[in-house]
């Protein structure tokens, strides 16, 4: 079975092929059954393979396609690579990715037939580039996919292109993903000159036999894309303004998928980051000010996407900390769990949203859980699970990634759960704001309110009942000695000491009990805080700052945009006046030259003779100061 | 004789053209003679690469050591191929292109094809030098003739500047010519002077057929006529020009000028990389700040040729062969950008960027297309510019020529963001948001458009996704090229 | 010092303020006469130089015939000093001072000529005599001879073109004329 | 010797014509026939058929000079049958006018075949005097009569410098001698004379090829002299008197060529550099093509300064190609109402087959491949490469090609890309246009295979 | 004498001549000087001719003949040339009555 696991990707692709084609002429519930049903059967190839997979002894396969790049000594085949990581991935897109399709069904209900066609053409080729991205077996199709995901997210993000400021986020999100490509794309080039290969097999053999140096670079450069495609300091900007794509696209995209990529790529050239020391405390570092940094602001922002947007953003410095301080297995259990439970935030916002008739500012609204039961139930799992209450996922993965994070250095620790801290406290806020209290929204919203179709509620059950329970597939020592399900299964992978530096059990236990006691506290803050009195009041002071995102866009608008628009614009001055002047300068010299040399044909013979006979005089004075 | 019948079948349909004095008429047989070309190149493409058809000599002028000889190898092939492919695109983009006189266009049209063949298939240096003016001076009367406003001037800069190059490249061909023992233009006697030149003497012949070639494709700072002529000539001369013609410089610079003079290329590689790469950054600043499609394309064909001259100079096995691939990528790729730009133009009648806007809900079609093309060209993976421009950056770092291969990848690798910057932009700002007056008007793409677009489309995708038949071709070129210029003394 | 050497210097002196006094002259007549005088001297050189033939020729040919053309064409202009326009003072003194340096560059190119000891002195040769010339100038020199008559057909031609009244052919150029406009 | 005698006989011939008939045709027809036999004749003696007459070695007809006579010949031909009408518009001496023409050949045959300076004297006088006429022959036009007498008094000036370079020349030698292949061999002690002589030799002859700064005369001259004329001085006798040059200094002064390259390398500098630039101003056509004339002079001096086999194949592979281009146009030229650039505005529409030759020929002036003009550039520079001096003057020299293009390319310009009313004074006859599309063919031909004329030279002038 | 002194008086009579054509407007008296200048040459001929002769009369009986010859027919020349030159110059007095050459200047440039 694994050797069709190129089928895995293809159908997703024959979907967007179909509906991006024939999008004109398919009927809207065809479409709808196209998009969803292949990524359904990718999802249950996955499983299969899965099946396969986490079977003992399993040795990752390569399935070799075909001769991609075949140059001189460099061979790079389309090859994909089955393994427990990749399988596990698999899982996670494709299952996600179904939910997701499904609750567009219903979702985008109101597109036109063309413009329905186009959304969930791009939904699968989306699934279809993440799904290359986390199988190829080499850099450079992981590469592949990685770009391919970036370009079907400015894609969705641009969706409704008739707004102006849409196109301009997804501008932004291509760009800043491509200047964490090209950091990317030398990263590769380095291995190629380095390794002469990018095939993980061969470029993890010899990771050893280069120098540190080497390796240092090359991890610090695959950062560099990941901080682009993960939304890290300092590329993390664009995923905010990524909101303005429709809401399945910010659920599957930018929180389930896309943004996990960078811990994808991270842990699977774990081998090399293992080398590198310095690299995996940059990594560690940026993560841990990441996850801050969103949080402080996740605290004052009051559309309710872009509330999820800095806690997605956060909940990546998070995995980041913990790829930083080697718990790589702790990175891709919060991956997966964040997967469900961001997911779930994201389609319970769609469903407000849908529900709202567009509005996504909390202000306007209130006391929802009247009106969605189904809505405001899965919604306050998901963030109970963010808040790392036990026994929901988030609880597990995150107070795994902080075990890891004291062991390295309790510093990390500390910021880490300061972060969890407010994590609990900005989502209840969310939380609050929008469930409980009084609706502050108009008569006609209020009109309108209703708790939306099953298309919508199905995935948000079975997001819900996965964000509560998953947790359990990695239970810490603490609890349970080898109940660790995930470790053991991704340790052919990831390795064996994947879980970072072991704590003493009583220790980890006390860690886990500071942190669920701040984020109670941060949850019975935000409660006490928001639920009776929601007016969400306009920031002052140190609020208005971290309402204002650290003023990061206008810092990043005065040190780079600005000065290259205005290097742009001097340029074209440049080039118009000084190159092109020259150019034609030339042109107007000789035409002066020209009109300066006629001068000498001045009609007159005398003159004419007098020339002359200068010239013969010179003829004669070279003659005589020339030595033969 | 596929070789020769290449540079003939054009040349004489060329010469027949003008006297077919209908506008139908003309087109069809400009069309016909195009695809005519394009079954010969490929059962050239067919034939075994060592195959006595892919070669051509017959005595020319025999005092002068000049033969006629041409011969298709893999670079001839690609090149020959994306000449090919282009001539049939445009002509049936174009079809609705209104000019006067047709036939003295079309014929025009062809007769450049036909010097655009002859110089890829060319072995003999007086021959090649021959077709490069031949290909020359039918886009001077195209331009000129059926151009925009400033044409004339325009052209004339174009053609001048182009002028003075290939004129010293005559100078250096006469050089080698005249010093190669046996008195002979042909390509072998050429080469076999790579270790017989003086080092101070290379310097010079480089230089000389170095700006030839520099201008054509062209390099920073000698730029200027390309926006300009881009922007005044019409747009299927433009794409003319921009697909195939400023390959021609790439071309000399691997064929005629590299595996000649090694020392020299050595010697100044670094410069002329200096070169490129400012012209990178420096065209994709410009092209954001422009407002004029054609402009906009121009500047970015800039950058795009930037980079592959400075992987000829890479002197690397990647590069190489990314250079070669690329080549005929960027020439598709291109020939769609123009596509595009001529619908647009030929629709609105403006190609301000600043007066266009929400296309996307008019022209889908034309959207999704431009999207695609748009892609390629900034290099998206699994589009066809993806292989070559990652062949070329790889090769530049991996360039045993230069001590500053790091530096020069780098900074070569902004303009990437560049040119995601102002593509973007330009579809942002012609596609998307709300129709204006001027586009409010506007309908979706023609059938004839959806085809060549459609065509483009599925090359670009192919080659992305399988280039390995492109790279095979290229592959003995590029092992020669790489001996030969490794040649130190 | 001989005789030979005084009539040199002599001749000399006499041709080079002659020359002079032609260019100088305001009027035209005079520097006919002053040109006359130069040839005069040059053909006494050549008698010093023993050519004879030549510089009876000389007198007959450039001091007579041609000299006597130009005065007649002066007296049919009736040209006088006062209708000659002065030239732009700086052009003339241009024009000597060039003059002047091309003399000066003349000779120092030549005085480092290494003739000095060849000798120009009279009677010692008769390659001057009429007969000597005709001799050489009929064998050896037949072929420019008759060339030169195509020299003086075509002199002929052209002045008879120059000089035939065109006056009936008024109208041969109904559209005026192009040349340089 | 058959062209010499013939010419001068046929002048006579023509000059009595005018006496005989008074029909125009006639005598055009008279000329045409002269014309013919000339060139037969001048094959004729190529071919060893020829009159034994003893010269004394004054003449040597070598098949350099026999070949500068044969494009002489045919251009005039081509120029007679193309321009032939428009000579009676000057005035009403058409008799006289081809008299004077076939005189100028004859010196022409002489200049191109002398041996002695005395030949080349004469030659170069009995060109001048016969174009000093044909130069005034508009009487009534002043442009015409101050172009004549400027030429006039430069030319005699000129006549002047020759001749005290002869004398130099002659007093340098050791046994006094006048001919050219003596010259060297006798040259010993006297260095200084010698170069004197040299140097005025190489300023008169720059002079009538008119090579800066000595060139002055040829604007004004080109522009004053009626259209047909200015045809003829600037391609005939321009090319034959560089033939003679070329011939004056390979058999004088070959062998010191070091010595006097430098100077060659100056003129040929300054003449490209002042042809091209000044050319660039001009508002007349007319005007243009005598800068234009200086320009192209420029180019063949490069053949003088290299003096090797591929210079003397060049010079006369650039005399045909730069003549018969440079005829097709003044052809044209004579026949437009307006001589500016703005009066070739359109023509192309209206005159589609004049405009194409035109552009044809201009091509070929620039040195456009394809045509004979690139491959007269190409000898030039080629001899100048292989001589391995002088890189710098070839890369000034195609600096200054370039230039040529801007002003060649003005007149394309204004027929094809301009709209205007340009237009000949009357609509011209389908054997005018005829044999310019045939003149147009030639020249082509030359640029693709010049192998004809090539093999022809290569032969000639490697068994010479 | 030393035929050095000779070729000064030349070279300085013809320098003479070639200033008064630079300083003269007058046609005809440029004329003239040019006249002069030709007539220096010949002087110069003569004096060569000699000199070769006192070389080499000894040996060759007409060494040095061919300068006067030479001489001879530069005045054959310049007499054609002043026919037709004076024509010229009359022609050009009928049409402007002037022959002073800075009158002519339509054509420049």
């Amino acid at each position: 079975m694994t050797q069709l696991v190129w089928l895995v990707p293809v159908l997703p692709l024959v979907g967007f092929l179909i509906n991006g084609l024939f999008r004109k002429s398919l009927p809207k519930s065809l479409v709808g059954i196209i998009g969803s049903g292949t990524v359904l059967i990718s999802f249950i190839l996955s499983v299969v393979i899965f099946g396969d997979v986490r079977h003992e002894g399993f040795q990752p396969t390569v399935v070799d396609l075909w001769d991609f790049i075949s140059v001189d000594k460099l061979h790079i085949s389309l090859a994909f690579q089955v393994d427990q990581l990749s399988a596990l991935f698999l899982l996670i897109i494709t299952g996600v990715g179904f939910l997701i399709h499904l609750y567009s069904t219903s979702y985008m209900h109101e597109e036109e037939g063309p413009h329905y066609a186009r959304f969930f053409s791009y939904l699968n080729l989306f699934v279809f580039s993440m799904l290359v991205l986390v199988l190829g077996a080499n850099f450079l199709i992981l590469f592949i996919g990685w770009e391919g995901v970036g370009l079907c997210s400015y894609l969705l993000i641009g969706y409704w292109f008739k707004n102006l400021d849409y196109g301009y986020a997804a501008r932004k999100a291509f760009i800043m993903n491509r200047i964490g490509d090209v950091g990317f794309l030398i990263a590769i080039f380095m291995m190629i000159a380095k390794f002469g290969s990018v095939d993980f097999a061969e470029v993890f053999g010899k990771a050893g036999s280069v120098s540190t140096g080497v390796i240092t670079a090359i991890t610090l450069l695959l950062f560099v894309g990941a901080t682009g495609k993960s939304a890290q300091i300092p590329l993390y900007t664009w995923l905010p303004d990524a909101m303005a794509g429709p809401t399945p696209v910010s659920a599957l995209i930018h929180a389930a998928t896309m943004v996990t990529a960078g811990i994808y790529m991270i842990a699977r050239s774990h081998v090399l980051y293992d080398l590198a020391p310095v690299t995996m405390n940059v990594v560690a570092v940026i993560g841990a000010a990441t996850a801050f940094l969103a949080a402080t602001i996740a605290l004052k922002q009051n559309d309710i996407k872009k509330v999820l947007a800095y806690s997605t953003v956060s909940q990546l410095g998070y995995m980041f900390l913990g790829l930083g301080v080697g718990a790589y297995d702790g990175a891709v259990f919060h991956v997966m769990t964040h997967a469900f439970f961001k997911a779930l935030l994201f389609l319970g916002a769609g469903s407000v949203i849908h529900a709202m008739g567009g509005e996504q500012d909390m202000r306007k609204m209130g006391g929802l859980k009247k009106w969605m039961p189904a809505t405001h139930i899965t919604f306050l799992i998901a963030c109970l699970a963010i808040s790392g209450i036990p026994p929901f996922s988030g609880f597990f993965s995150k107070d795994e990634i902080l075990a890891a994070a004291y062991g390295k250095n309790p510093i990390y620790y500390v910021v880490g759960v300061f972060t969890a801290f407010l994590t609990a406290f900005y989502m209840f806020r969310l939380y609050a704001t929008t469930f409980l209290g009084g609706f502050r929204g108009t008569h006609e919203q209020e009109h309108h309110l209703h708790e939306s179709p099953a298309a919508i509620t199905i995935p948000l059950w079975v997001l819900a009942i996965l964000a509560a329970v998953a947790g359990f597939l990695g239970i810490p020592a603490v609890f349970a000695p080898n109940a660790h399900w995930l470790g053991a299964y991704l340790s052919p992978v990831l390795g064996e000491n994947a879980h970072g530096i072991e704590l003493e059990k009583g220790t980890e236990g006390m860690l886990m009990v500071v942190s669920v006691v701040l984020a109670v506290i941060g949850v019975v803050a935000a409660w006490a805080r928001f639920a009776k009195k929601p007016e969400l009041g306009e920031p002052t002071g140190f609020g208005k700052f971290l309402a204002n995102k650290w003023y990061v866009d206008e810092l990043y608008n005065a040190v780079v945009v600005r000065p290259l628009d205005l290097l742009a614009q001097f340029l074209t001055f440049f080039d118009k006046h000084i190159i092109d002047g020259i150019v034609n300068g030339v042109g107007r010299l000789v035409q002066y030259g020209s009109r300066q040399l006629r001068l000498l044909q001045s009609g007159l013979v005398g003159g004419y003779v007098l020339l002359m006979v200068i010239g013969i005089l010179v003829l004669f004075l070279v003659e005589l100061f020339t030595k033969h | 004789m596929v070789a020769v019948l290449l540079v003939l079948i054009p040349l004489v349909t060329g010469l027949a053209g003008f006297f077919f004095k209908s506008e139908g008429l003309a087109k069809g047989w400009a069309l016909l003679s195009s695809l005519a070309t394009l079954v010969v190149v490929l059962i050239g493409l067919g034939m075994a690469r060592d195959s006595a058809a892919l070669h051509f000599d017959c005595a020319w002028l025999p005092e002068l050591g000049s033969r006629f000889s041409v011969a298709l190898d893999g670079l001839s092939l690609i090149l020959t191929l994306l000449t090919a492919i282009v001539f049939p695109l445009i002509f049936i983009s174009t079809w609705r292109d209104k000019y006067s006189k047709p036939w003295n266009f079309y014929a025009l049209m062809l007769l450049s094809q036909a010097g655009l063949l002859g110089v890829f298939v060319a072995t003999d240096a007086l021959l090649f030098y021959f077709f490069w003016e031949l290909a020359l001076i039918p886009v001077y009367f195209l331009a000129s003739q059926w151009g925009g406003e400033r044409r004339i001037q325009a052209t004339f800069k174009f053609f001048v500047y182009t002028f003075v190059g290939s004129l010293l490249m005559l100078i250096g061909i006469i050089w080698i010519y005249s010093h190669t023992p046996d008195h002979s233009f042909s390509i072998k006697s050429f080469y076999a002077m790579h270790n017989k030149i003086s080092g101070k003497d290379q310097t010079w012949i480089f230089w000389l057929m170095f700006l030839a070639f520099a201008i054509k494709m062209p390099i920073w700072p000698l730029h200027t006529w390309q926006p300009d002529a881009y922007e005044q000539a019409p747009t299927a001369v433009t794409m003319v020009l921009s697909a195939v013609m400023v390959k021609m410089g790439v071309f000399g610079l691997i064929r005629w000028l590299a595996p000649v003079v090694p020392v020299g290329f050595w010697a100044w590689g670094d410069t002329v990389s200096t070169c490129c790469i400012i012209g990178m950054i420096y065209a994709s600043l410009v092209a954001i700040k422009q407002d004029d499609l054609k402009r906009l394309v121009a500047y970015s064909s800039i950058a795009h040729m930037g980079l592959m001259a400075l992987a000829v100079f890479a002197t690397d096995a990647n590069g190489m062969q990314g250079v070669m691939i690329q080549m005929f990528n960027h020439g598709i790729n291109i020939l769609g950008m123009w596509i595009v730009v001529d619908l647009i133009e030929r629709q609105f009648g403006t190609r301000k960027i600043s007066e266009l806007g929400g296309l996307a809900s008019k022209a889908p079609g034309l959207a999704i297309l431009l999207m695609i093309v748009a892609l390629a060209n900034i290099a998206l993976p699994l589009t066809n510019g993806f292989v070559g421009e990652f062949l070329l950056f790889s090769g530049v770092f991996s360039s045993a020529a230069t001590h500053y291969n790091v530096v020069f990848t780098c900074v070569a690798l902004l303009s990437v963001i560049l040119a995601a910057v102002y593509t973007l932009n330009m579809i942002g700002k012609v596609f998307f948001g709300n129709t204006n007056a001027l586009t409010s008007r506007g309908v979706d793409i023609k059938f004839n458009e959806k085809v060549v677009l459609a065509a483009i489309v599925v090359i670009i995708v192919f080659v992305g996704v399988y280039p390995k038949p492109v790279l095979e071709l290229t592959k003995e070129t590029a092992d020669f090229l790489l001996t030969s210029m490794n040649y130190k003394p | 010092m001989g005789i030979t050497q005084v009539l040199f210097w002599f001749l000399s002196i006499m041709a080079i303020l002659a020359a002079i006094l032609v260019v100088i002259s305001k009027n035209p007549v005079h520097s006919v006469l002053w040109l006359i005088v130069v040839f005069v001297a040059i053909s006494g050189h050549y008698i010093l130089l023993d050519a004879q033939f030549l510089a009876i020729v000389n007198l007959i040919v450039y001091a007579g015939a041609i000299m006597v053309l130009f005065l007649f064409v002066f007296m049919l202009m009736n040209l006088n000093a006062e209708t000659e326009p002065q030239k732009n003072r700086w052009l003339k003194i241009a024009g000597v001072v060039t003059g002047g340096a091309l003399l000066l560059v003349l000779v120092a190119a030549l005085k480092k000529a290494d003739l000095k000891a060849q000798i120009a002195e009279m009677n010692k040769g008769d390659i001057g005599l009429i007969h000597n010339l005709g001799v050489t100038l009929f064998h050896d020199y037949v072929v420019p001879f008759e060339i030169s008559s195509v020299l003086f057909l075509s002199a002929m031609v052209g002045v008879v073109v120059i000089g035939r009244n065109e006056r009936e052919q008024k109208d041969m150029w109904p559209h005026g004329n192009n040349y340089g406009a | 010797m058959n062209s010499i005698l013939l010419s001068a006989i046929w002048g006579i011939v023509m000059m009595f014509s005018g006496i005989f008939t008074k029909s125009k045709t006639a005598i055009r027809n008279t000329a045409v026939l002269g014309l013919a036999l000339l060139v037969i004749v001048n094959y004729a003696d190529m071919a060893g058929y020829h009159v034994e007459i003893d010269t004394h070695k004054m003449l040597f007809f070598d098949t350099f000079g026999l070949l500068g006579n044969a494009i002489a010949f045919v251009s005039t031909l081509l120029l007679v049958l193309l321009s032939g009408r428009d000579m009676e518009k000057i005035g009403n001496n058409l008799a006289e006018y081809f008299a004077l023409i076939f005189f100028v050949l004859c010196g022409v045959a002489i200049v191109t075949t002398f041996n002695t300076l005395l030949m080349l004297f004469l030659g170069i006088e009995i060109i001048s005097i016969p174009l000093y006429i044909l130069t005034g022959s508009d009487k009534r036009n002043l442009k015409s009569n101050e172009a004549a007498l400027k030429y006039f008094l430069m030319g005699s000036f000129s006549t002047g410098l020759m001749l005290l370079g002869i004398a130099f020349l002659y007093g340098a030698s050791t046994t006094g001698t006048f001919f050219i292949d003596d010259i060297w061999n006798q040259r010993p002690q006297v260095a200084p004379v010698f170069m004197a002589g040299l140097l005025l030799l190489l300023v008169s002859m720059a002079f009538k090829v008119s090579a800066a700064p000595f060139h002055f005369w040829t604007p004004d001259v080109y522009d004053g002299a009626p259209t047909v004329f200015t045809s003829f001085m600037a391609t005939i006798v321009k090319v034959s008197i560089f033939v003679g040059f070329i011939r004056l200094f390979d058999e004088a002064f070959g062998s010191a060529q070091q010595t006097w390259q430098i100077f060659v390398a100056l003129i040929a500098a300054a003449t490209l550099f002042v042809g091209n630039i000044t050319a660039v101003f001009q508002q007349s056509v007319k005007r243009m093509l005598a800068y234009s004339s200086i320009a192209q002079a420029g180019f063949m001096l490069l053949a003088l300064l290299a003096l090797n086999g591929i210079a003397k194949e060049g010079i006369i592979l650039y005399a045909a190609a730069y003549s018969l281009a440079t005829i097709g146009i003044f052809a044209i030229l004579i026949r437009m109402k307006d001589y500016t650039f703005e009066g070739f505005n359109g023509l192309a529409r209206k005159q589609p087959v004049l405009a194409a030759t035109c552009t044809i020929f201009l091509l070929s002036l620039a040195g456009i491949p394809l045509t004979g003009g690139f491959f007269a550039k190409y000898y030039m520079l080629t001899s100048v490469i292989a001589s391995g001096h002088y890189l710098w003057l070839v890369v000034f020299a195609v600096l200054c090609a370039a230039v040529s293009v801007y002003y060649y390319f003005r007149v394309i310009q204004a027929m094809y890309f301009k709209d205007g009313e340009g237009t000949t004074e009357r609509e011209p006859s389908s054997g005018f246009k005829g044999l310019l599309v045939v003149l147009a063919a030639l020249v082509i031909l030359l640029g693709v295979f010049p192998q004809a004329l090539l093999s022809q030279l290569s032969h000639f002038i490697y068994t010479w | 004498m030393p035929i050095n002194y000779y070729i000064f008086l030349a070279v300085a009579l013809f320098c003479v001549g070639v200033a008064g054509v630079l300083t003269r407007r007058n046609a005809i008296i440029i004329f003239m000087c040019i006249e002069l200048m030709l007539n220096a040459v010949n002087l110069l001929l003569v004096a060569f001719s000699k000199m070769h002769h006192h070389a080499l009369g000894a040996s060759v009986p007409t060494a040095g003949i061919d300068g006067q010859l030479f001489v001879f027919f530069i005045m054959v020349v310049a007499a054609a040339e002043v026919s037709v030159g004076l024509a010229v110059i009359v022609m050009m007095y009928r049409n402007t009555h002037s022959i002073d050459v800075n009158f002519l200047n339509r054509l420049k440039h």
